[in-house]
């Protein structure tokens, strides 16, 4: 049950959050298509840190560094 | 076979003996490569890949290397549901192509895995449920499989625990039932496949966690080990739940992510109910098992880990709703709940293909439902593995179906896997 | 459904009346947009009088003392308003036991010390994504998404909240 | 010394009894002489009580009656309250005369895992089998009705979580609350106190139990939490625990909540959890009479209850030797100490020779069974086999530190040899483990600041017991629940079930609901003596939650009944009630799927309301469908991003379609698109992707967009939606607002009863349509116009149905249905409305060659029953029965405008399909339609009726 530090509202619980994708993954509106789908489609899934996209119900969106076995999270920025 | 067929006259002969006679079920093998093939993880997958290769490809060379024990994965972690009621017709060819295996496994594998049809129940709560569930069952019908759509008598007949008040928070308006479907013996599938691959001078290597690959070129010649370099002519990976982590360690990325689901399971009773029973409306399941625990589980818990831990909240949701379709579940303790880790592909279908790399295969992508594929998966891979050559039931699962736009996405929930 | 060791709460339920969203593209003009508007924009978590902070982004105008329009045009260009009024009930929690109230349908430390008047949390209570508001040591406004309202406050109930008119 | 009579009755068995205030189940059974508590799992072996709380594995029993029985309760777990019902479980016709106890008798053809072995041929032979496995399994007969019972859930946040409120927890607790901490204590007993109940020390001055409970005292005055009878049951990720407080004992009615799950969250979290004494492993080490030592000393010092008359003690360290000086205190004969260590010496060794017969390197070999108890041990003494006569063994093999919560928090362990055990090593929370749980033994040395008085003084440290290698005939028991004996342990590492994951899941070891407590590192030991390795590299099991069962319903806590998940309610919900509206779960909503007259179907309501629509007008509710504004100098090009179809040119005042799609490139939702003012927009999006889309604009927004100056404000439940269809809506409004009605796709302001609103001129039925958009807790004046002005013009409210039989007949997709989250717009025949120069979500996924490519996709069809059967939804389509088939009917539907029946479905290179007759086949319905492919299109194909 992990507690999130949302930039806005500070530590909350899991359940406020809802995780996104990784930060790598993020499609952007003008790229090629061959680069939009190996982006969508490629996932390095690593046992360990990850970059990741979150958002928390109060409309923030953030950045979590976060450790995929022990769930540390290791920074948190808003995007 | 090594220890010794197992019969009820064995048994017996136990009985007088101390049960002295019986050997080891399956060798404790050192790695003694070259191999012609190497399997990556000894769940029920590989373990039945590795027996199929033996078995019908007369391929004995051939080792199964685990990185702890045999069957420590998603399959000593699942709950032990066998199904072939899918929608989309290659998902239904493959599972029941399974089905149809594990309809003869416990004598094919002379270990009795326990495989008992009690049937597979989907309720449905309303009319529009009720067309779904009409529409699967027709899909599967056209497609030579079993399906019986069911009305609300025959339902509460089948599973009198169930709340089937009109005014239930979900009401229940019938259900989907597939009767050859049911639950097997977990645990059982897997010493079963090692004991019988064994048997046919398969290699299985407990305590061999793979750190790399050998590489010659863009080939694949084998594998790194904790217990040193393995060589293999084909090496195919096998390890639903870390498929984007081994597949990294050859620097493939792969449309994969690993998340977590939880279940849970009760103190054990008096039999309580027979069937497995299922709601995609609710997200819960439960089934009794023969020890008489109520075994269950529901959503996954929405973001990577590989942790094979969760949070309690995902059990609490599963648990409420399985205790509003069957109000009895209420006064029944719970005694544990554990977590897999989920090969969570991006349109929920497995992969069974060869990767960029000669030489390199892979059989992962199951998602939360790999364990009713165990024979059939197996049997599949070891065709691939075997020949180079996808097996016709594997042949639509593919990697390069999703750069092509050819996924296979039974429920239409799209590349996200936490949407799943 | 009443039940023992009833929360020690009162629950007043009616329509928001006026409820306007103000959205300013930057969080670092909150100050000067405040003095161009004439009311306070409050920091994370918190209300001044009438107006609740409630997203990175975003405060709630809550009631009938602001000018829509004058507001918009004060805003210039900064940031816009919405009326956000008719999704969301208003309940106002009266009586020593909101805390437990909160406590038993949500995920929320409303017992902390520095979770006193004038605070605000957005959180779900009993599944549905509330906005708290802390009005006094015994007095909370909570706003329920309007089409929740039965189910929260039928929990509520549950809990042992009493409803009054 | 207890009072002979006791003053609460019970019953076992049907049979009365009474106990005292503060028993247990389990001590007012053996007060009364009941030794034969319960039947083993498998064997069906006779089994007593062997415990003193949560670890207790035999002494199972179902306490309560009716609705409010509770299988399985552990005997010690269970405190006696009047009119308390237990009863034994597993046994058959009588507890006493067990026929499954055959099991026993046939135990060498049922070995661990002989199920594996034979059993064989087709799966219908194994069921035949498994039935009666079934019947033999499990323990309790199952509850069959509704739990009466309530049960709430707590949050609780802290400084400080002490779990454990024996000595080290209540000074730890004390400490943190004198430093000003928020505190949370939590003690699975009935009080605090945890060894000092069946100990007799004294504590600055006063009995340990008296100290225990002013200390619990103070931690209350000083503002901690003290929850009593309260289990913590699972410590998960970033110090969040659950605890699960019982508020009545099993099958006690409650007035409130029967039970309690704490969540907590705490900053730091203390495991106070003190240890679990292992048994000693022999020949019949499970007969009623063998229990713990530690437990027979909670008998006598807590409850004043002798457990036998004649007692031997057999042990592997000091503690036990305090049972037998508490033992023969109460008049219990103490025939002897068996020490199996072959030098013990230090005060308390020396204290129990001057009273009591004490054997140096003595042990048991076979407990002897008379009837259903022990009669009498015999023993290895000075090397030789001596049989002793008792009633009584009380065994003590060590003491295990509690590692549950400690482990399942990801902590450490190290191994300690002389204990034979594992302590805890570091923390990977913030978590640290203190007094015996941490191997602290000495209560002087856990309480520092206490002045402890010992009377028997201190004894050494636990030490475990003697290895069994089989050195008398007899079962030796290692998990006493699911009777895995040391046989069990070897055919495993026989069989080369060797890891000890695997030797658990072939023996059933620790499977019990005790999860091994008490028999665990035994075991260990014993599997580390068969494979000859030491007992650290055997390897050890995973700890998961819970540590004790907990209650299904608790988990549930107030999801229960229709708070099993929110029900949704319209604005206007009363007043479709008033008017007498079927209701339809749509997702979390309700909706209103038909007025029904009296006497009528739902499909005859519908098609009567529908043909209401096409002749006159009707009013719908729309209230659920999503609604964004998105407001702001670049919310064009938010709106951009999002829709795919043109965006920029639409005028202001001017609505169109628009279809969102994933980044896979498959429809996500569709809807229409107004623009309310230069830079404000309005979306509205289909009622069950809502909150996807809500999600998906701010991804858009914040992540891709990088915070453009627009905001996306969630309308969806600030308007209300009333949609008003027909030929005359347009009259019907006008009436109302006196003003004329917008244009087809224009939007206005408007007053009706009084209230601003909004007006969209859209049309889903393809007749002149509007939607009346007004904040909800408006709606009400509104709607009861709009349906008065119907009414007066022959039209009235239609529902669900007859809203989807209408469009239906436009061909107009439904997301779920014909969007299914496979489709792209061009298989909706929507190719032509996207924008050519992409930069909308999901452009670059439809240029993939399977999309681009002609061949294969199923496109939307529309189906007419050749001769006017109803079609049945969800049916396959086939050129021949038993084909594979090429498509699927996705909605089925009457037609409205005539008679007959259609459909929309999606198939297979649909678009080169119009005019082939099919069949729509439903095996599991046993149906089959002839139906004509055509396009997705009945009704008013030149689109003139929904124009202005």
């Amino acid at each position: 049950m992990l507690l999130i530090p949302c930039p806005h509202c500070g530590p909350r619980n899991q359940e406020e959050f809802a995780y996104e994708r990784t930060l790598d993954s993020v499609v952007r509106l003008n790229d090629a298509p061959e680069l939009a789908i190996a982006t969508l489609y490629a996932r390095a899934n690593p046992r360990g840190q990850e970059h990741e996209i979150w958002s928390h119900t109060c409309g923030q969106w953030l950045r979590l560094t976060r450790d995929r076995i022990s769930h540390a999270i290791h920074s948190v920025e808003p995007l | 076979m090594g220890a010794g067929r197992y019969n009820a006259l064995a048994l017996l002969r136990g009985a007088i003996t101390g049960h002295r006679h019986w050997g080891r079920a399956w060798r404790a093998a050192e790695p003694r490569g070259p191999y012609d093939v190497i399997i990556i993880g000894g769940g029920g997958h590989g373990l039945s890949t590795a027996y199929y290769l033996a078995k019908v490809h007369g391929i004995r060379r051939v080792a199964v290397v685990e990185k702890g024990y045999i069957g420590g994965g998603n399959t000593g972690r699942n709950t032990t549901i066998v199904r072939s009621n899918y929608r989309q017709a290659p998902l239904q060819s493959l599972f029941e192509y399974s089905l149809k295996l594990w309809h003869g496994l416990s004598d094919e594998l002379n270990y009795n895995v326990m495989f008992s049809p009690r049937g597979a129940l989907f309720l449905g709560h309303s009319d529009a449920d009720m067309a779904r569930l009409a529409e699967r069952g027709d899909a599967m019908i056209a497609n030579g499989l079993d399906a019986d759509l069911i009305g609300r008598d025959e339902v509460a007949r089948l599973v009198p625990l169930l709340d089937m008040s009109p005014d239930a928070r979900w009401p229940i308006e019938g259900g989907l039932i597939q009767r050859r479907g049911g639950t097997a013996r977990h645990d059982a599938v897997a010493w079963g496949f090692a004991r019988a691959a064994d048997s046919l001078g398969v290699d299985i290597i407990e305590n061999c966690e793979v750190t790399g690959f050998l590489r010659e070129g863009n080939r694949v010649t084998g594998v790194r080990t904790t217990r040193g370099d393995i060589a293999a002519g084909r090496t195919g990976i096998c390890v639903a739940g870390n498929s984007g982590h081994v597949a990294g360690l050859a620097g493939i990325k792969l449309p994969i992510e690993s998340h977590t689901l939880q279940a849970w399971v009760t103190e054990p009773v008096k039999p309580m109910i027979d069937t497995v029973v299922m709601s995609q409306t609710l997200h819960c399941y439960f089934s009794q098992s023969d020890k008489g625990g109520m075994v269950g589980g529901g959503d996954p818990d929405f973001f990577p880990s590989y942790a094979q831990r969760g949070a309690p909240i995902r059990l609490e949701d599963s648990i409420a709703q399985s205790i509003a379709l069957a109000p009895a579940l209420s006064r029944l303790r719970m005694v544990r709940s554990w977590a897999g880790v989920t090969d969570m592909s991006f349109d929920g279908s497995p992969i069974i293909d060869e990767l960029p790399l000669d030489g390199l295969y892979l059989n992962g992508g199951w998602c939360y439902g790999g364990f009713k594929a165990t024979p059939g998966s197996g049997s599949v891979y070891a065709h691939l593995l075997a020949t180079g050559q996808s097996h016709p039931l594997a042949a639509p699962f593919y990697l390069n179906r999703f750069a092509d736009g050819r996924t296979i996405d039974e429920v239409g929930s799209g590349p996200m896997p936490q949407s799943r | 459904m009443h039940k023992g060791r009833a929360i020690v709460t009162e629950m007043t339920v009616g329509p928001v009346g006026e409820l306007l969203a103000l959205d300013l593209w930057n969080a670092d003009d909150a100050a000067t947009v405040a003095s161009a508007l004439g009311v306070a924009l409050p920091g994370p978590g918190q209300a001044e009088g009438a107006v609740l902070r409630i997203g990175p982004r975003r405060w709630w105008l809550v009631g009938t003392n602001f000018d829509r329009a004058g507001l918009a045009a004060a805003l210039n260009g900064t940031g816009v308003v919405s009326a956000v009024a008719g999704g969301w009930v208003h309940v106002q929690l009266s009586g020593v036991g909101w805390r437990d109230l909160i406590m038993q349908s949500g995920l929320i430390d409303a017992e902390d010390a520095g979770f006193g008047p004038g605070t605000v949390a957005v959180t779900p209570l009993s599944h549905a994504r509330c906005v708290v508001h802390v009005r006094a040591a015994t007095q909370c406004d909570v706003f329920v998404p309007a089409s929740y309202a039965d189910h929260c406050l039928s929990a509520w109930r549950a809990m042992g909240a009493k409803a009054v008119a | 010394m207890r009072d002979a009579a006791g003053s609460i009755p019970f019953t076992f068995d049907g049979k009365a009894y009474a106990g005292q205030p503060g028993d247990t189940l389990a001590a007012a059974l053996i007060a009364n002489g009941v030794r034969l508590v319960a039947r083993s799992f498998k064997l069906h072996r006779p089994r007593g009580i062997m415990g003193a709380g949560v670890e207790e594995p035999s002494a199972l029993v179902t306490v309560g009656e009716g609705a409010r029985a509770e299988p399985n309760a552990r005997a010690t777990d269970v405190f006696l309250y009047p009119g308390l019902v237990a009863r034994s479980q597993n046994a058959w016709p009588s507890l006493a005369f067990d026929v499954g106890a055959v099991n026993s008798l046939a135990a060498a053809l049922i070995p661990a895992g002989f199920y594996y072995k034979t059993f064989f041929g087709p799966p219908s032979r194994w069921m035949l089998y498994e039935r009666f496995i079934r019947r033999a399994a499990g323990l309790g007969k199952p509850p069959q009705a509704p739990d009466p019972d309530h049960y709430g859930h707590r949050s609780a946040f802290c400084d400080v979580l002490v779990v454990g409120a024996g000595p080290a927890g209540l000074a730890a607790a004390l400490t943190a609350v004198d430093a000003g901490k928020r505190v949370i204590l939590i003690e699975q007993d009935a009080a605090p106190g945890g060894s000092l109940l069946r100990e007799r020390v004294t504590i600055d001055g006063e009995p340990g139990v008296v100290w225990a409970a002013n200390v619990a005292d103070r931690i209350r005055a000083g503002g901690g939490r003290v929850l009593l009878r309260t289990t913590v049951s699972g410590y998960w990720d970033d110090n969040f625990l659950t605890a699960v407080e019982r508020r009545v004992e099993p099958g006690q009615p409650a007035e409130g909540d029967a039970q309690v799950l704490w969540r907590v969250r705490a900053g730091e979290v203390v495991l106070a959890t003190g240890t679990i004494e292992r048994p000693l492993v022999f020949a019949n080490n499970d007969l009623p009479g063998v229990m713990m030592a530690g437990a027979a000393r909670a008998l006598a010092l807590r409850h004043g209850v002798a457990p036998g008359r004649r007692a031997v003690i057999a042990t592997s360290h000091d503690e036990a030797y305090r049972t037998a000086f508490a033992l023969a205190d109460l008049g219990v004969e103490i025939v002897a100490i068996l020490d199996s260590r072959t030098q013990a010496s230090g005060p308390l060794v020396e204290a129990a020779r001057a009273r009591f017969v004490v054997h140096a390197g003595a042990r048991p070999l076979r407990a002897i069974r008379r009837g259903i108890g022990l009669a009498g041990v015999d023993a290895l003494i000075d090397g030789a086999k001596r049989r002793l006569l008792a009633d009584c063994l009380a065994m003590s093999g060590g003491a295990s530190p509690v590692l549950h919560l400690h482990r399942q928090a990801g902590g450490a362990l190290e191994y300690d040899a002389a204990r034979g055990g594992f302590l805890p090593g570091a923390g990977r929370q913030r978590h640290v483990s203190i007094g015996a749980a941490a191997g602290e033994h000495d209560l002087s040395a856990i309480l520092t600041l206490a002045r402890v008085v010992d009377p028997l003084g201190p004894g050494s440290p636990p030490a475990p017991g003697p290895l069994w290698h089989d050195e008398a005939p007899g079962k030796a028991f290692v998990d006493f629940q699911n009777d895995v004996t040391t046989l069990d342990l070897a055919l495993a590492q026989r069989e080369g079930y060797v890891s000890v994951e695997h030797t658990k899941r072939y023996t059933t070891l620790g499977m019990g609901t005790d999860q091994g407590k008490t028999g665990a590192m035994v075991a260990l030991a014993q599997i580390a003596d068969l494979r000859g390795v030491p007992l650290p590299d055997a390897g050890l099991t995973t700890f998961r939650p819970p540590y004790t069962p907990v209650t299904m319903g608790a988990f549930a806590g107030p999801m229960k009944g229709d708070h099993a998940a929110p029900i949704r309610r319209l604005p206007l919900a009363a007043a479709h009630d008033a008017l007498g509206a079927l209701w339809v779960p749509a997702g979390a909503w309700m909706r209103p799927r038909a007025y029904l007259a009296p006497d009528e179907t739902v499909a005859q309501a519908s098609l009567r309301e529908a043909r209401m629509v096409r002749a006159s007008v009707g009013v719908v509710d729309v209230s659920s469908l999503a609604k964004f504004e998105i407001a702001g100098p670049d919310a064009v090009d938010l709106v951009a991003a999002v829709c795919a179809t043109p965006v920029a040119k639409l005028a202001i005042g001017r609505g169109r379609y628009t279809v969102m799609l994933r980044e896979d490139g498959m429809v996500m939702d569709d809807g229409t698109l107004w623009r309310l003012a230069e830079d404000r927009w309005l979306i509205t999006s289909s009622t069950g992707g809502a909150a996807r889309m809500a999600r998906h604009l701010t991804y858009v927004a914040d992540v891709l967009l990088g915070h453009p100056r627009a905001a996306v404000v969630d309308v969806g439940e600030h308007w209300a939606g009333l949609a008003l269809a027909g030929p005359q809506a347009a009259a019907v409004l006008s009436g109302l607002t006196g003003a004329e009605a917008p244009a087809h796709m224009g939007l206005g302001d408007a007053v009706i009863a009084g209230v601003p609103v909004r007006v969209l001129a859209a049309s889903y039925s393809g007749e002149r349509a509007f939607e009346v958009h007004v904040p909800g807790h408006l709606a009400r004046a509104v709607f009861d116009a709009l349906v008065g002005a119907a009414r007066g013009l022959g039209g009235g409210v239609y529902g669900l149905d007859a809203m989807d039989h209408l469009r239906v007949e436009k061909g107009h997709v439904v997301i779920g249905a014909e969007a299914d989250g496979r489709v792209t717009p061009a298989d909706l025949g929507l190719g032509g409305v996207l924008r050519k120069t992409g930069g909308y979500v999901g452009w670059q996924a439809l240029q993939r060659p399977a999309l681009v490519g002609p061949v294969g996709r199923r496109h939307l069809v529309g189906l007419t029953s050749v001769d006017h059967t109803p079609i049945a939804e969800g049916a396959m389509l086939v050129m021949r029965e038993g084909e594979p088939p090429l498509g699927h009917v996705t909605t089925a539907a009457p037609r409205v405008a005539q008679d007959g029946a259609i459909a929309l479905g999606l198939l297979t290179d649909g678009a080169t399909r119009h005019g082939q007759i099919m069949l729509a086949w439903s095996p599991t319905r046993r149906s089959t339609v002839p139906v004509r492919v055509g396009p997705p299109l009945f009704y008013d194909a030149q689109g003139a009726r929904y124009r202005d």
